[in-house]
């Protein structure tokens, strides 16, 4: 039985070392149709493989055990994540907030799928759920600016980007994620080295990473701020007032019909 | 020449010396075109510290420029002050010094001390240790690679770097890409190395060139000196060529030589074909054309100055040295015509110059074949006319060259680009060519 | 121009037209002097397809760990607002603190059509040229058109980032390591080139002093992630690139001078199968003469094909090889020569005199 | 490229198979040589990815690591390197001989890459080790600084002329061999090895095609294989990460890699050690033991130094250290060239085809003639004059030697050309003894059949420069001596 098993296991392991060969043949002769169709029986052919070892495994795989801690559904830990940092938010520095705070890791793939789920719920039920994540709007073409995430419980001045505001959002992210710093008893490394990577970017945040206190970082960030602050204010106010004319759910997640007005700036 | 120039001239020069002596600046640079009077300024900048009792070396690169300046030197120091020529002992005093009396010449730095001026070669400056002169002047500082610099740095306190940018850089013997970058590369020139580890050094330019004819001011700035740029001294018809007898016939080398006396310039272009370095053919043809100049019995106007170009005005250009060797073979009735390559004509001064194309008869260009310097040195020796000899096919080649030049970064890029200076020359004589 | 234009797309065939591109419009200067690739690339002609069906595939494929890298430093410098950006160009280029203002041109409201961008891009570029004081700082993946011997090519550099002093900089972001304040001076070398087709672009639209000749190449620092900014000048690039492409004229005789049947149409069947037998396309690509040199081998997909094509000439050998034997075409010949089996014409004489003393010297002491 | 070996190239062409440049090998080669065949990760930073080495050609280290961009696991794989390299150079330092004041090891350590690319992964690798520190902020395994240190030693070694602590095989090979391929091609270990030693009843030509495809012949690194990396080695390393720690999966997963890497070095593997013995072939050349020495020396000093000192070497020259270096590489250049062409007639032939040596017949000799020398002294000064076939580029008064006689100086004092040759006059000075009359046999005789070149080892003295620490304003001053930081130690290598 496991003799059978193995020697499966072995005519398998040469199927493969075949396949890949001609997968590596097909693509350096550019028979990119062959190479794909080779592919497909190269990865079920591993797929067997793996089960029939699985079967061999004197014990099936143990996963690492997670730290215990309440495990958020996805959007409650972005949530969490978009509401420290206080504007809208590109899914990698998401989980870099997730991670620095929270136990239990966030996978990226979901996150991207994450704002068309929010979309659709919203158009079978408009306004059922608490809060919807949702786009950051581009100011000129209230477009869904790309990669952003944001809450739609937000001002719509938060939520639309003018051409100052990646900036200003992320003096005002680093300003909030210091306060926190400041705020919880024991920060981790994680959460020092999340913060010294906005502070190495703002003049006068920090000398170098272990110099670096929450405090000077929030005050050089909010010193940078004044510059920007008001010239994006209205840039941003007047691109809301624009926006608050789309239907509802374009406010939500932006249009990409029709471009109203593009005044560039 | 228009007095303005002069002026001009001078009053650089006054700029340069105030500067230098004013101590102001531990180094002073000073830019010179061909034939802007390099010498002149090295001689006058000596003569000026010296007759007020100041202390002086002198640097230059080879022994023969240094005999060079240490004659005109001697000529030049007022009377009581003497010229010590520091030599190595493998040195032959050549007779032109032994008869100079205000020139010592020593194995021994000991013995020269007594001297105002003290001259000797960079190499040999290198062996004198633990002593230090207040001021240096550095001759043909571009010539000079920048370790030696380094080795010498330490025997002054002050110096003026004189040199031609447009020149040949210096070279090694090693390829290796270890120091590229550092502002202290020891590979490249010492003038390049010292501003780069010392960006606010004062940069002056000679802004005349007193040799160049008028017809060679534009082409040689544009191609050479695109940046700065300079003036001929010479204005259209202040020089002019002309020929004792008239043409035998109706050759092509008659032809030539008329488009050389009219314009300045003149391009004999052999028909295509891919030759070895020492194309026989072309050979031939450059000494055909030294032989039919002296034949004709030119004559060179200077001015209201009047000579006969004798061989010893005529200077053959190659850029190889098996080139110069074949071209010599060829010219054996002839030596006094100075044959050379490229590397050795640096510096030197004919009123006629015959050029073997670099690209001539080539299947492709290498770096060394379009340096901009070399094609530099051989199209800016002369006074009367510069002819070049060179296959059909030239710009074809540079047309089809790959650009595949490596980029070093914080590496200051060097123009004039040998490629490009090549196209403006090339684009030039083709208006001045003569089909062989 | 439309007759040189009807020749070659019946050149190219039924297959769409393959687009210049920042790489290609480089590639101009990698071989100038190559007939076969300057018509190849003029009709817009698929080489690496061309070379598939030929049998001499191009071994240049790209690792996916390389791409992956590529595209993850890019966005790691732009992510939170340019923040990694911001703070070189502060450092090498001495923004001013307000000068942030960034706007992104990947797309037009979602739409990513190369015309609407373009336009976009243009119209963004040019406002800020004609008022620096509402102009943005950072203009992200603007998309640039050139002209290349009469054809329209679509640019997409990295970044453009606009100076208050009214300069814009071509900012080139590579993936690259620059380790000690040094990096493989190719790499460096292909970056200035590539980012010089860009400057000229820019320098298209908005005028030569509008545009800064120095370009800011964005690599990893050492063995890390941190990006470190470097100023290259691009002046050389420049001179060579407008050459060649003032130069692209010379398309059309080499196009007359082609038979007028002659076509590279691979013939694709209803299932997309080349029906071209190879023999016929590789007959016809004989037609058009070929410059080939080892160092193709690294830019070029036909190389290959070309190489197999030269075999026995001495370019193949490399080209100082070729000029050690006297700049002679074949390897026979010069062998011939060499041994004096073969007659010399007079324009021989010196180099098979040559080629007899080196095969006699090394016949005396070759064991 | 000479005359000769271009040449020899279009030789090769003809006969489908190498042709030998060299009647002598002219690097050391050492009998336990360390090979080392390196991968690294495509698009990262001289990332490893996976490395055979060893001293014999049965049993080779494997070491890989897994996920290239875990800097643990980069670290892993330098520590495991350092133990096999450290002890190999321990190995070298067994036995000494006392030269003066200093101890010289018999024996030193020797590296062979397969390529240029090898060598500056070694040198790269040197470079993101030797700063770290095994205490402090990110500290690394034992032995990976030293490591760092004596990889960048061999690396800065290596680029001495005429040294053989670390060689890349393909310039080895090139060296000593004409292929019938450009110098592009001859980088490709296994393409050059096939016009060398082709395969029984295959010629070079066939033999190097095959050499190109990546299926038969893998690169032989450090880069991979495209199509490797995105058919095999990603979706391996993919398995390796998503699989849990310690899980048999995991397991599995290292299995896979180590497998496929394995396929990947194994061939060029063998491929040096083939190399090792086709250069076994040739005889050294007479000079090889005097630079191997040189090497020696260097290896020495340097391990007394790190005994002693021991701080890693600076990330750059500074502008001294910078000209120092410039001075020997040139020296050892010039020498080099020289010795080469005077070991070996086939090297010399490119110089007689240039015209820069000759060889020919003594056909006259005044062996007694005495001069009045400057000083007035009556001196012994023979007079040779040689009949040769080889074009003569050397100009009357050059100084000449011949290989046989190097202590012998020969100045040109005539050069007949007629029809069927060229005569030379030589006047000799020196290695005749002490007597009126010369030696017996220190005067060649005529008959003799004689090389004379231009081109022979000189003693070349440099200038002394200004010690470092008065580095001079020319050169942007005195540089601040080098002090290690955390930062060096830190440097994210991930």
């Amino acid at each position: 039985m496991v003799f059978r098993v193995t020697s499966a296991a072995e005519a398998l392991e040469r199927r493969i070392d075949e396949l890949r060969t001609a997968v590596r043949k097909a693509v350096t002769a550019g028979e990119r149709e062959r190479a794909m169709a080779l592919r497909g029986a190269l990865r079920r052919a591993e797929r067997e493989w793996e089960d029939a070892l699985d079967e061999l495994a004197d014990q099936p795989a143990v996963l690492v055990p997670r730290q215990a801690g309440p495990l958020l559904p996805l959007r409650e830990q972005v949530h969490q994540a978009l509401t420290l940092l206080g504007s809208p938010a590109a899914p990698k520095l998401i989980i870099a907030v997730h991670e620095a705070f929270h136990v239990g890791e966030m996978v990226p793939a979901r996150l991207t799928s994450l704002r068309r789920d929010e979309e659709r719920s919203f158009r079978s039920s408009p306004h059922s759920r608490p809060y919807y994540l949702c786009s950051a709007l581009t100011a000129d073409l209230l477009a869904p600016a790309r990669g952003l995430l944001a809450v739609s419980t937000w001002p719509m001045a938060l939520r639309v980007i003018g051409p100052l505001s990646p900036r200003v959002d992320f003096l005002n992210s680093a300003i909030r994620l210091a306060e926190h710093l400041d705020r919880i008893p024991e920060p981790g490394p994680t959460a020092r080295r999340l913060l010294w990577r906005f502070a190495a970017n703002i003049p006068g945040g920090a000398a170098s990473a272990d110099a670096m206190t929450p405090t000077v970082v929030a005050q050089a960030a909010e010193a940078e701020l004044k510059i920007h602050r008001d010239a994006d204010r209205s840039h941003r106010e007047a691109a809301a007032k624009r926006a608050r004319q789309l239907p509802d759910v374009e406010q939500l997640f932006g249009n990409r019909l029709r471009s109203i007005s593009a005044t560039g700036t | 020449m228009s007095l303005d120039l002069a002026a001009q001239a001078e009053r650089v020069v006054v700029e340069i010396l105030d500067d230098f002596r004013s101590g102001r600046h531990r180094g002073v640079v000073v830019d010179s075109p061909p034939g802007a009077g390099k010498s002149t300024l090295v001689v006058r900048t000596a003569v000026a510290l010296a007759s007020v009792g100041e202390r002086l070396m002198i640097v230059a690169q080879t022994n023969e420029q240094v005999d060079d300046l240490t004659t005109s030197l001697s000529a030049a120091v007022p009377a009581g002050l003497t010229i010590g020529r520091l030599a190595s002992s493998a040195y032959v005093r050549p007779a032109r010094l032994a008869a100079l009396a205000n020139v010592l010449v020593d194995k021994d730095v000991g013995n020269l001390l007594s001297c105002e001026i003290v001259i000797a070669t960079a190499a040999r400056w290198a062996y004198v240790k633990d002593r230090c002169w207040p001021w240096a002047i550095l001759d043909e500082a571009y010539q000079m690679r920048s370790d030696s610099l380094l080795a010498i740095a330490a025997r002054f306190e002050r110096a003026l770097f004189v040199g031609d940018p447009g020149q040949l850089d210096p070279f090694s013997v090693v390829e290796n890409d270890r120091w590229r970058g550092l502002n202290w590369d020891p590979m490249q020139s010492a003038v390049a190395g010292l501003l780069r580890s010392n960006p606010d050094l004062p940069v002056h330019r000679l802004p005349v060139s007193w040799r160049l004819p008028a017809s060679a001011e534009n082409v040689v700035a544009t191609a050479f000196y695109p940046y700065t740029g300079f003036r001929t001294s010479a204005e259209p018809g202040d020089r002019e060529l002309t020929f004792g007898t008239r043409a035998f016939g109706r050759s092509s080398v008659d032809a030539l030589l008329s488009e050389a006396a009219a314009t300045g310039w003149g391009f004999y272009e052999l028909p295509a074909r891919h030759t070895l370095r020492t194309d026989a053919e072309a050979v031939c043809a450059v000494a055909d054309v030294v032989r039919r100049f002296l034949d004709r019995g030119a004559i060179a106007r200077s001015g209201n100055d009047s000579r006969p170009i004798t061989a010893q005005r005529i200077a053959v250009g190659t850029a190889h040295r098996a080139q110069a060797a074949a071209a010599r073979q060829a010219l054996f009735d002839l030596p006094e015509v100075t044959v050379d390559t490229a590397n050795r004509l640096q510096g030197r001064e004919y009123d006629l110059t015959i050029v073997l194309h670099p690209l001539s008869g080539r299947r492709d260009a290498t770096a060394f074949h379009l340096e901009a310097g070399r094609l530099c040195v051989l199209t800016s020796r002369h006074r009367q006319a510069c002819v070049v000899v060179g296959r059909v096919g030239i710009r074809e080649l540079l047309d089809a060259h790959p650009s595949s030049e490596p980029v070093h970064l914080h590496e200051p890029v060097k123009f004039p680009d040998g490629w490009a200076a090549n196209q403006t020359v090339m684009n030039h004589l083709y208006a001045h060519r003569i089909a062989a | 121009m439309d007759n040189l234009q009807e020749r070659l797309r019946h050149i190219r065939g039924s297959a769409a037209e393959k687009r210049h591109n920042a790489r290609t419009v480089a590639a101009l200067t990698s071989n100038p002097g190559c007939a076969r690739r300057a018509v190849l690339d003029a009709a817009g002609v698929d080489k690496d397809r061309l070379a598939r069906h030929v049998g001499f595939p191009a071994k240049f494929g790209q690792s996916q760990f390389a791409i992956t890298r590529g595209n993850a430093f890019e966005a790691q410098v732009k992510a939170n607002g340019y923040a990694e950006l911001l703070r070189l160009l502060r450092e090498t280029l001495g923004l001013e603190i307000r000068e942030v203002g960034s706007t992104n041109l990947e797309d037009v409201g979602g739409n990513t059509g190369q015309e609407v961008r373009h336009a976009r891009s243009r119209q963004k570029l040019t406002s800020a040229a004609a008022d620096p004081n509402a102009a943005a700082t950072f203009y992200d993946h603007p998309l640039l058109r050139l002209d290349v011997g009469g054809s329209r090519v679509y640019l997409e550099p990295d970044l453009v980032a606009f100076h208050h002093d009214g300069v814009f900089h071509v900012v080139e972001i590579k993936s690259f390591a620059v380790i000690d304040n040094q990096a493989d001076a190719r790499k460096v070398a292909a970056a200035a080139t590539q980012s010089a087709v860009y400057v000229l672009a820019l320098r298209r639209l908005l005028g030569d002093d509008k545009v800064a000749h120095e370009v800011v190449l964005v690599c990893p620092k050492d063995f890390s992630n941190q990006p470190v900014a470097t100023k290259v000048d691009v002046r050389k690039q420049l001179i060579v690139l407008n050459h060649q492409l003032s130069r692209l004229t010379r398309i059309e005789s080499l196009v007359e001078a082609l038979p007028p049947t002659l076509t590279l149409d691979l013939a694709p069947d209803d299932d997309g199968k080349f029906s071209r037998p190879a023999a016929e396309v590789i007959a016809a690509l004989g037609e058009i003469e070929a410059r080939y040199a080892p160092g193709c081998l690294a830019t070029c997909e036909m190389a290959f094909f070309c190489r197999q094509e030269a075999s026995g000439c001495t370019a193949t050998l490399g080209l100082s090889v070729r000029e050690e034997l006297g700049g002679v075409e074949t390897v026979a010949e010069a062998l011939g020569l060499a041994d004096g089996i073969l007659v010399e014409g007079d324009d021989q004489a010196e180099v098979a005199a040559m080629l007899r003393t080196t095969a006699r010297i090394f016949g005396s002491v070759a064991a | 490229m000479s005359a000769v070996s271009s040449y020899a190239k279009a030789l090769a062409v003809a006969a489908g198979r190498a042709v030998p440049i060299a009647t002598r090998r002219h690097v050391y080669l050492s009998d336990r040589p360390l090979v080392f065949v390196p991968l690294a990760l495509a698009g990262e930073a001289n990332a490893p990815l996976a490395a055979m080495i060893g001293t014999s050609p049965h049993d080779p280290y494997m070491l890989l690591v897994p996920q290239p961009r875990n800097r643990d696991l980069r670290f892993g794989f330098a520590a495991s390197l350092a133990e096999v390299v450290l002890a190999y150079v321990r190995s070298c330092t067994a036995r000494f001989e006392v030269v003066g004041t200093d101890r010289l090891f018999l024996d030193a350590p020797q590296l062979l890459v397969p390529n240029a690319a090898g060598l500056g992964f070694v040198k790269l690798l040197g470079r993101s080790t030797r700063f770290r520190r095994t205490n402090g902020p990110y500290p690394v395994p034992a032995g990976v600084p030293l490591l760092g240190r004596w990889l960048t030693h061999l690396g800065e070694r290596s680029e001495h002329p005429g040294s053989s602590a670390m060689l890349a095989m393909t310039q080895t090979l090139s060296a000593h061999w004409a292929s019938g391929q450009s110098a592009v091609e001859d980088a490709n270990l296994a393409a050059l090895l096939g016009w060398i030693d082709p395969p029984e009843g295959v010629c070079g030509s066939e033999a190097a095609l095959a050499a190109e495809d990546p299926l038969v012949w893998p690169p032989a690194g450090p880069s991979t294989d495209p199509a490797f990396d995105n058919e095999v080695l990603a979706p391996a390393i993919r398995a390796y990460q998503s699989a849990t720690p310690d899980s048999p999966k995991r397991r599995r997963a290292v299995e896979t890699l180590e497998r496929e890497l394995r396929g990947q070095m194994e061939p060029t593997w063998r491929l040096m050690w083939h190399a090792i013995k086709v250069l076994r072939r040739l005889p050294a050349a007479e000079t090889v033991e005097t630079r191997w020495t040189a090497d020696r020396r260097d290896f020495s000093r340097y391990h007394d130094y790190l005994s002693t000192d021991g701080r890693p070497q600076a990330r750059r020259d500074g502008a001294v250290a910078a000209a120092r270096r410039l001075q020997s590489l040139e020296r050892e250049q010039t020498t080099f060239d020289a010795a080469r062409a005077l070991d070996d007639p086939l090297v010399m032939a490119s110089y007689r085809v240039t015209g820069e040596a000759f060889q020919g017949t003594v056909v006259s000799v005044d062996r007694n003639r005495r001069i009045l020398s400057e000083r007035g002294r009556r001196v012994t000064r023979p007079k040779v004059v040689v009949g040769t076939g080889d074009p003569v580029h050397l100009p009357v008064g050059e100084s000449l030697r011949a290989p046989q006689r190097i202590k012998q100086n020969a100045r040109i004092t005539e050069i007949a050309r007629s029809a069927d040759g060229v005569l030379v006059t030589l006047e000799l000075d020196g290695g005749m003894g002490r007597a009126a009359v010369p030696a017996p046999g220190s005067v060649p005789e005529v008959g003799d059949e004689i090389t004379y070149t231009s081109v022979y080892p000189d003693a070349i003295r440099s200038p002394d420069l200004p010690p470092t620490d008065q580095t001079p304003w020319t050169h942007g001053g005195p540089p601040r001596p080098y002090v290690p930081t955390d930062d060096d130690a830190r440097e994210a290598w991930e």
